[in-house]
């Protein structure tokens, strides 16, 4: 490793434009195979849509089941991207520079993903539509009192600011890396770039404006993962009925995303060779985010069981005694090792920077996310009030397939990104190169 | 530019057939039905003023108003032998086998399924039949006059303060 | 006015003017006109006409109303006029429509070739062969079996076995009334038909009699035990009748009881003459005008209580406490349903001993029952091919006579089969000429299912495959057999008139014949009030002991074959609805299983689904396990109905069937049971059998009643809900409904009218089992958890309607509505399958349609042409039968007055046999609805409102029962 | 008078380029237009630039976002009042929610439209003096005098640290 203690700007713009490279049959064979899933999971879904949501594995009473949890899962992963990027750059983190492109990506392409899903889960897709305001001759409009249309407004919105947000802090970089091609690139990269050249007026309107979006996304990111936690908090059933859930969901989103940036992060700097720019002194800030968040989301799972008995309701003590011990029990004591167990050894520093343990744990964290959301989900639904209407979901191969499919449509799209777009932000590692330094300097005087 | 150009054509040619296909839409009246009788109602009931319900005779009583049977028409052309354009009426009255010659009128106004309406209780409110069908007594060939769909219905409804609940039309 | 068959053909293509025309899914709307030539001036297309006839799925015969639409037969209605169903009709009534358009009839006349296969042959060709066939035959070669099928048509019978000059008329129906009959003349010393009135009893008491299942009339029975069964106060008195079960598992009549005792099999009787034992020592009863107390005494000294009770399994203290109940009763009624000869006299020695013969019970002569050969004799002549020709007709002895019998056999040595029916069945399997004849909707006929009543059957629309009436075959069979002898009767219409005109002689009355013929038809009968007969008990019933079994002879283990409360004898087995609706006890679904007690199934090392081999000395069959507690140890009881081999899809390879190893007229055999090591699911739309100690099935303990209030159920009751809102204003009606658990018994004749009235598609057993049913209204079905409990808690449950539905404000494209009649309403075109609104429904009631419905053809000619069939992807639910809410409403408007109490009758109340729901306003005070929660506001409840305020516009009334006491 | 002469001034870091901007602006020269590849608070301060109008844009988006949010709710409510839940027509709870995410959407769009406008972008055509330099590692001062001036400017740029200065004619 060409230890370098202390890049400068042109360094950067070295080690970053290498990614951007033609990239080498591996790499096509990798996305080859994602797009294969894609098409296999389009299909399902096609044959979903032409038979009947029969061929999914949903039943009375699980109405909702893998898909709205791919659903709330995904809109989850998105909001770490958001935090990083946006948050954490109105309160000026100095870490977040090296991050920040990667974990934005990611969150514009997780909501993509999301956003498929209520979709999918669609009875009757093709009416899709009618779930927003449109002017017809029938006079209807959506309920606005409904979660789902909210669901909507805050999907999309939160859809279009963050790839706005991550179209804004591409504008730069695009422009250094149009300066750096030639040909039909350098064209598509102009445009892309929408010919920027980083006068004083493009920079001050810039800053302005990036300023000002940090600040929208800020109460935004907050409020899309509360309206998706009242899709089940204003329903009346018990285990979904509570009023923590937006704070919980929240904190749940961001954990289970700041894991999925470990989780793509560790590899990539990996392949892409990049780990002069992202250091571990970034890893493990997300490392300590990742502990932070699972102890909130370990202290929600005690209020939620603690306010259940301390209320003595009837219905929701049967739901929970059936989430800890009953035919999804097991899923739910996953879980709790996934999310408040595993991640305790985050508290060891060495741990921290031990990058195969780390990504080992942060896969563990996000299939602990994943039944999180499946066990609030299909597990509140399945014990309902009737219990002779009780019923427990198994998945189906269109449901299975789908599911993958999205695992796979995430990934083919980030990683295209990943080697046609800078995947880490120049200009703010530029602007941070203070930072950056002291990092490196630590890490090689640690390694001495 | 020149893909440009391209762009915008293949944009034009998917917008133009979607607009082609959604302005075909099927549940509406159709203006363009020929039916195998040349039967005018400009002249039963304009120039000669038979009354709609002589011959649509269930529309106070049902939700249906009913095509006249064919006995209806051979009550007033008695002698038809000799006039080409009633042998359709014609046959069927002589030969009385089933489907032999029936007449296959053509549907001119259709409701999807999901849509109850009761001819009876309009007749009932004393609405014209033209309110919804146009003046039919000019037209020797019925088309459509009105895009009858939800919004046509809610207008009228909403006017004559009668009920706009769903189930009035939809269960 | 009697409408005319062949005019009614002239609707068949005019199904197109429909406006409304109901076709699945997104296939165009018809789109063509065809006009009629001549208008039949009876028919107004989108109009329904009504058509009275009555029911002929088994011998009870209720009165039917048929709805047609269009030259269809679109729902079955319960007959008003008719006093046996008093306008209901039960689930295997309304699923007679599937009989009807089953896709699996037999289209035209089939012969079998040489091949052993069938192919369709022309009706004059297949009328030859019969026709030759017959008249080659020589006295007493032709055989004819069948049930007994009505006055008139016995009457065709008769004659046409004239023609043909033999007696070897068989009637055979494999469920019928025989024993009674015999008992009764054993017992009267004549032959009559008793007439029960469960309404006049207090006490009532059931020695394995199913009587609101499939014994004897059970919408009529239904009926008269809601009332029984309906507590009230009266003066201070607090009405409300006992009943107990005796027998060997818990049916579903033994579940609304006040206690079902279980009973090792065949000791019914000796429970029963154990009361008689304690009545009488007691001197709790002083024996009516004609009977011998002293001769009574010493017949009953032989039942000691105590040694009765070490054998049957009921303890002495119940026996003693049962005998006090239905001694001191104003009115006692003891109802005998097994297949053993001694409990039915023992029924009859307790119900004339107490005096309530003439009371609970009348009597009325019974009719000449038609002329007919020993059935063993006409076997015994097919075997020893005696007979040349065996036409067989409604009937399935293939299917439902013991192997014992031989009958299979038999009738393979028959050189020509001829077989008539709808559904080509087992028996159908050893014809040689198969011929389809007309469902009974589409056919003439009549019925005298008792003294006094006449049921007159007539055709409700065309037919819908190329078949003839069974009348017209036999009739021109006849003619062709034999010109001199052939009946001059000119087909079925005529003879049924004619029979009727010849009956009519005989009555008195200044009415002309074609007045009463009109009235008749009209009325779907001519229903006359009959003297009772005078019945005393024979003296000689007390001089002969009533033998009981000995204790050395009992068997181990013991197979009960009951009739299943849908599949009956076997015939309901080919209606999809009847298959799927639960059965109410187990609530299986598409299956026959075995109910094996949970601890003979600890001892044979059985677990449920596991199939077990139950071998008989006639046979053996296998069935998959259903444990429980519901039977006694040592019995094990199978439905009766399923392992069809043939007819039809929905029927074929299902279950097994126990017919097969009955002895021949028993309904119970020694058997041994083994576990095989395999296994099938039984499938059940239901998860718990446990309420979980939740507020939807209410009960009340009489006390509870008698004090005119209940404690909640909650530890600690909620508090008064706060609203955040103003109350809804409804500004003309509010539609709602009262459901009284006294009077519902659970046997799903309002899912059948649901299924019926509302396109509600069925889906297959594999659908049931992934979750899918589809039926709107469903019936809770719950174990109670405690002893001091009704021995099950049932309640029909359905969308509520609720004013705060928690499923409408949820929904983002306002599919679920209110309305401002206080409906929760579900615009099917609006919705676009979010499902939200069935996860925030409480009650569960909402169904999604998970794929495009299917009806095969021509089932889908049964689709009511006023409720939109839903295609896949929208959620659908119980409408308060919206349809019909509109078109009463606009009937008013068109004759300008207010929608009146009663003109609207959803699918479900209509058929109800016990009148347990009633609809109407809630805001008329006076609706018969409104004042069924007002004359019973202390049972009324609404489900799980008190803790989720949902306001539902159902109110149910407590259950009111009695504890069960360990005695 | 002869035409005048761009000078382009190539510095390494933001402190010479700011230098050079300070003593341009000494010298009483017009504002110079500068390339640099980072944001910074320090080139603006120099150049006295005041704080972007965008801020004004999103106000406003977002106000008219909050109050098209009310007024598609209630609106569409009052159209036809359908009665879901026995909840009030007109719900504003759930409708501050509707409003919300309008005024998000709203304020981040036209905060993106006053960018692309006020920054003048997308723009097609190189802005001059523009190198592939300045969005890497180098700052760029531009400044168009007269020939005379310009070796007083260059010296003056030299002076901040220039390690070039391009000339050229305009």
């Amino acid at each position: 490793m060409a230890a370098v203690a202390s890049p400068d700007y042109h360094e950067i713009d070295r080690q970053v434009m290498r990614t951007l490279q033609w990239p080498g049959w591996r790499y096509w064979v990798w996305v080859g195979a994602l797009f294969l899933i894609v098409v296999w999971g389009a299909l399902c879904w096609a044959n979903q849509i032409y038979r009947g949501l029969g061929v999914t594995g949903l039943r009375q009473p699980n109405m909702w089941a893998a898909y709205i949890t791919n659903f709330v899962f995904w809109v989850g992963i998105a909001h770490s991207g958001t935090l990083i990027s946006a948050i954490l750059y109105l309160f000026r983190s100095r870490w977040r520079t090296a991050v920040y492109r990667l974990a934005e990506t990611m969150t514009g392409f997780a909501v993509l993903t999301a956003g498929l899903f209520p979709l999918i889960h669609l009875g009757r897709v093709w009416f899709f539509y009618w779930l927003l305001p449109y002017p017809n001759q029938r006079w209807l409009q959506p309920d606005f009192r409904s979660p789902l249309v909210w669901d909507a407004f805050a999907v999309s919105t939160y859809l279009t600011v963050s790839l706005l947000f991550l179209f804004m802090g591409l504008i730069p970089d695009v422009a250094t890396a149009r300066d750096e091609s030639t040909g039909i690139r350098r064209t598509i990269y102009n445009m892309v770039a929408l010919g920027w050249q980083g006068s004083e007026q493009q920079w001050r309107h810039f800053s302005g404006v990036y300023l000002l979006l940090a600040g929208l996304a800020t109460p935004l990111v907050i409020s899309v993962h509360s309206v998706v936690s009242w899709d089940f908090a204003m329903a009346q059933l018990p285990g979904w009925h509570s009023t923590i859930f937006a704070p919980y969901f929240v904190a749940g989103a961001i954990f289970s995303g700041c894991a999925m940036v470990l989780t793509l992060l560790i590899p990539l700097r990996k392949l892409l060779e990049l780990e002069e720019l992202i250091t571990p002194w970034h890893i493990d800030n997300l490392a300590r985010i990742v502990l932070f968040t699972s102890l909130i989301v370990s202290y929600s799972y005690v209020v939620e069981s603690f306010m259940t008995w301390y209320s003595h309701d009837p219905f929701e003590m049967v739901t929970f005694q059936q989430r800890y011990f009953g035919p999804y029990g097991y899923l739910f004591w996953i879980m709790v090792v996934c999310n408040c167990l595993i991640p305790l050894a985050l508290f060891s520093p060495r741990v921290r920077r031990n990058l195969t343990l780390l990504w080992v744990i942060s896969i563990f964290v996000n299939v602990g996310m994943w039944l999180e959301r499946f066990v609030i989900i299909a597990g509140s639904l399945a014990t309902n009030f009737m219990p002779s209407q009780w019923g427990f979901w198994t998945p189906s191969l269109t449901e299975v397939s789908i599911t993958a499919a999205s695992f796979a449509w995430f990934l083919m799209l980030f990683s295209l990104f990943t080697r046609f777009l800078p995947i880490v932000s120049m200009t703010e590692l530029k602007e941070g190169l203070r930072w950056l330094r002291q990092a490196l300097r630590q890490e090689s005087a640690e390694a001495a | 530019m020149k893909y440009g150009a391209v762009a915008v054509a293949v944009l034009i040619l998917i917008g133009g057939v979607t607009t082609a296909l959604l302005s075909q839409r099927p549940w509406l009246p159709r203006s363009d039905v020929v039916q195998p009788v040349p039967f005018s109602h400009r002249i039963h009931a304009g120039i000669n003023r038979i009354p709609c319900q002589y011959c649509h005779e269930y529309a106070r009583r049902s939700e249906n108003s009913g095509v006249p049977p064919i006995q209806r028409c051979v009550g007033c052309h008695s002698s038809m032998a000799e006039q080409v354009a009633l042998q359709a009426v014609r046959k069927p009255w002589i030969d009385r086998r089933q489907a032999a010659f029936e007449i296959r009128w053509n549907r001119v106004y259709t409701l999807p399924d999901f849509v109850r309406f009761y001819h009876s209780p309009h007749i009932k409110a004393g609405l014209a039949c033209q309110r919804c069908h146009g003046p039919v007594e000019t037209m020797d060939r019925v088309t459509p006059v009105f895009e009858i769909n939800m919004g046509f219905c809610l207008n009228c409804h909403t006017q004559r303060h009668v009920s706009i609940e769903c189930s009035t039309c939809h269960y | 006015m009697a409408p005319e068959v062949s005019r009614r053909s002239f609707l068949k293509l005019a199904a197109a003017t429909g406006a409304a025309a109901a076709v699945p899914g997104c296939k165009p709307a018809a789109r063509h006109l065809i006009p009629y030539v001549i208008p039949d001036e009876n028919v107004i297309p989108g109009v329904p006409s009504f058509y009275a006839t009555a029911c002929n799925e088994c011998p009870a015969g209720c009165g039917v109303v048929a709805r047609v639409r269009e030259g269809r037969v679109i729902k079955l209605e319960g007959n008003p006029v008719d006093p046996i169903g008093a306008g209901a009709l039960c689930a295997r009534g309304q699923s007679a429509l599937q009989g009807l358009y089953n896709p699996d009839r037999l289209q035209r006349p089939h012969r079998r070739g040489a091949d052993h296969l069938i192919n369709p042959v022309q009706w004059d060709d297949a009328m030859a062969q019969l026709g030759k066939a017959l008249g080659a035959a020589g006295p007493n070669q032709v055989a004819f079996i069948g049930p007994p099928m009505g006055p008139a048509y016995e009457e065709i019978v008769a004659r046409w076995m004239g023609a043909v000059n033999s007696r070897m008329r068989m009637v055979y129906a494999p469920i019928d009334s025989a024993r009674e009959r015999n008992l009764i003349r054993y017992c009267f010393g004549q032959d009559l038909t008793p007439l029960y009135r469960i309404d006049r009893a207090r006490t009532l008491l059931s020695l394995g009699a199913d009587f609101l299942e499939t014994w004897y009339s059970p919408v009529e029975l239904a009926r008269q035990y809601a009332e029984f069964r309906i507590p009230s106060t009266k003066d201070g008195e607090v009405r409300f009748g006992t009943a107990y079960y005796v027998g060997t598992r818990m049916s579903m009549t033994a579940a609304r009881c006040d206690q079902w005792l279980a009973c090792r099999p065949q000791h019914e009787a000796a429970v029963a003459l154990a009361m008689l034992r304690v009545m009488l020592d007691h001197n709790l009863v002083r024996p009516p005008q004609g009977i011998d107390p002293g001769a009574v005494k010493k017949f009953a000294a032989a039942y000691d209580p105590h040694a009765i009770a070490d054998q049957s399994g009921v303890s002495a203290g119940m026996i003693e406490r049962m005998a006090r109940e239905f001694a001191q009763a104003q009115g006692a009624l003891a109802l005998a349903g097994t297949d053993d000869d001694a409990a039915h006299a023992a029924a009859w020695m307790l119900n004339a001993v107490t005096g309530n013969i003439g009371r609970t019970v009348t009597f009325a002569p019974s009719a000449q029952p038609p002329a007919a050969a020993e059935p063993g004799a006409v076997i015994e002549a097919m075997h020893q091919g005696n007979i040349k020709v065996a036409v067989i007709a409604h009937a399935n002895p293939v299917f439902s006579m013991p192997l014992q019998a031989r009958f299979a056999e038999a009738l393979g040595k028959v050189p020509l089969v001829v077989w008539c029916g709808g559904v080509p069945d087992e028996t159908a399997q050893y014809a040689h000429l198969l011929l389809p004849i007309n469902h009974w909707l589409e056919d003439w006929g009549d019925g005298a299912p008792r003294p006094g009543i006449s049921t007159l059957r007539q055709p409700t629309m065309s037919r819908v495959v190329y078949s003839r009436p069974l009348g017209d075959i036999l009739l021109e069979s006849a003619r062709g057999a034999a010109r001199d002898r052939a009946p001059e009767f000119e087909d079925t219409q005529s003879a049924v008139r004619q029979v009727w005109a010849h009956r009519f002689k005989n009555q008195p009355g200044s009415e002309s014949f074609d007045d009463f013929w009109d009235r008749s038809l009209r009325q779907g009968g001519d229903f006359r009030q009959v003297n009772a007969a005078a019945a005393a008990l024979r003296p000689e019933v007390f001089a002969k002991p009533i033998e009981l079994p000995e204790a050395a002879d009992r068997p181990d283990l013991t197979l009960a074959a009951y009739p299943h409360i849908y599949l009956y004898d076997g015939s309901g087995a080919d209606k999809p609805w009847l298959q799927e609706i639960p059965e109410p006890v187990s609530q299986i679904v598409w299956d026959a299983w075995a109910d094996i007690h949970t601890g003979t199934a600890q001892r044979l090392g059985i677990k449920e689904n596991d199939i077990v081999r139950l071998a008989a000395p006639g046979g053996a069959i296998e069935l998959p396990a259903h444990i429980s507690d519901f039977v006694h140890p040592e019995v094990i009881a199978v439905p009766i109905g399923q392992g069809h081999t043939s007819y039809g899809r929905y029927a074929k390879l299902r279950g097994a069937n126990p017919w097969l190893i009955l002895p021949p007229g028993r309904m119970t055999v020694a058997i041994k049971a083994a576990a095989t090591r395999r296994s099938r699911e039984l499938v059940s739309p239901l998860y718990s059998s446990s309420m979980l100690a939740r507020p939807i099935v209410e009960t009340m303990s009489i006390a509870e009643f008698t004090q005119g209030s209940k404690p909640p159920p909650w530890e600690e009751p909620y508090p008064e809900p706060y609203e955040t809102y103003p109350p809804v204003e409804y500004p003309v009606h509010e539609w709602g409904m009262t459901i009284d658990l006294n009077a519902c018994t659970g046997c799903g004749a309002c899912i059948a009218a649901c299924y019926a009235e509302n396109n509600v598609p069925f889906v297959g057993k594999e659908e049931v089992r992934r979750g899918h049913l589809m039926s709107w209204i469903r019936l809770e079905r719950y174990i109670p958890a405690t002893a001091d409990a009704p021995p099950l808690l049932t309640m029909p449950m359905l969308c509520q309607h609720c004013s705060h539905a928690p499923c409408e404000p949820v929904c983002p494209v306002f599919a679920a509505v209110h309305s401002n009649e206080g409906l929760n309403l579900q615009v099917y075109n609006r919705c676009i399958g979010t499902r939200y609104c069935e996860n925030n429904c409480p009650y569960k009631v909402r169904r999604f349609n998970w794929f495009k419905p299917q009806w095969p053809e021509p089932l889908n000619l049964q689709l009511n042409p006023d409720v939109t069939v839903r295609g896949a992807g929208v959620m659908e639910k119980c409408t308060f039968c919206v349809q019909r809410i509109v078109a009463a409403e606009v009937q008013a408007k068109l004759e300008d007055r207010k929608v009146r109490d009663g003109d609207i009758v959803p699918a479900c109340a209509q058929a109800c046999p016990s009148r347990a729901i009633t609809f109407g306003d809630m805001k008329d005070k006076h609706s018969a609805m409104m004042q069924r929660r007002t004359e019973h506001h202390h049972r009324a409840y609404k489900a799980l409102d008190e803790p989720l305020n949902t306001l539902p516009a159902i109110t149910y009334l407590r259950q009111v029962y009695r504890p069960r006491e360990e005695v | 008078m002869s035409d005048p002469v761009r000078l382009i001034g190539v510095f390494a870091g933001e402190e010479e380029c700011v230098a050079a901007i300070e003593s341009l602006r000494r010298a009483g020269y017009p504002k110079p237009r500068v390339f640099f590849p980072i944001p910074s608070e320090k080139i603006f301060a120099a150049l006295r630039l005041p704080k972007s109008p965008v801020r004004v844009w999103v106000l406003i988006g977002g106000i008219t976002g909050a109050l098209s949010g009310f007024a598609l709710t209630i609106g569409t409510s009052m159209t036809w009042p359908h009665i879901a839940g026995g909840k009030p027509i007109i719900s504003l709870t759930p409708y501050i929610i509707i409003a919300f995410e309008l005024m998000i959407l709203f304020g981040a769009l036209a905060g993106i439209a006053g960018f692309l406008i006020t920054g003048g972008l997308p723009r097609l055509e190189s802005l001059t003096g523009y190198s592939g330099r300045f969005s890497d590692d180098r700052f760029g001062v531009l400044i168009t005098c007269a020939p005379e001036q310009s070796t007083r400017v260059e010296l003056l740029l030299k002076d901040a640290g220039a390690e070039e200065v391009q000339r050229e004619t305009a």
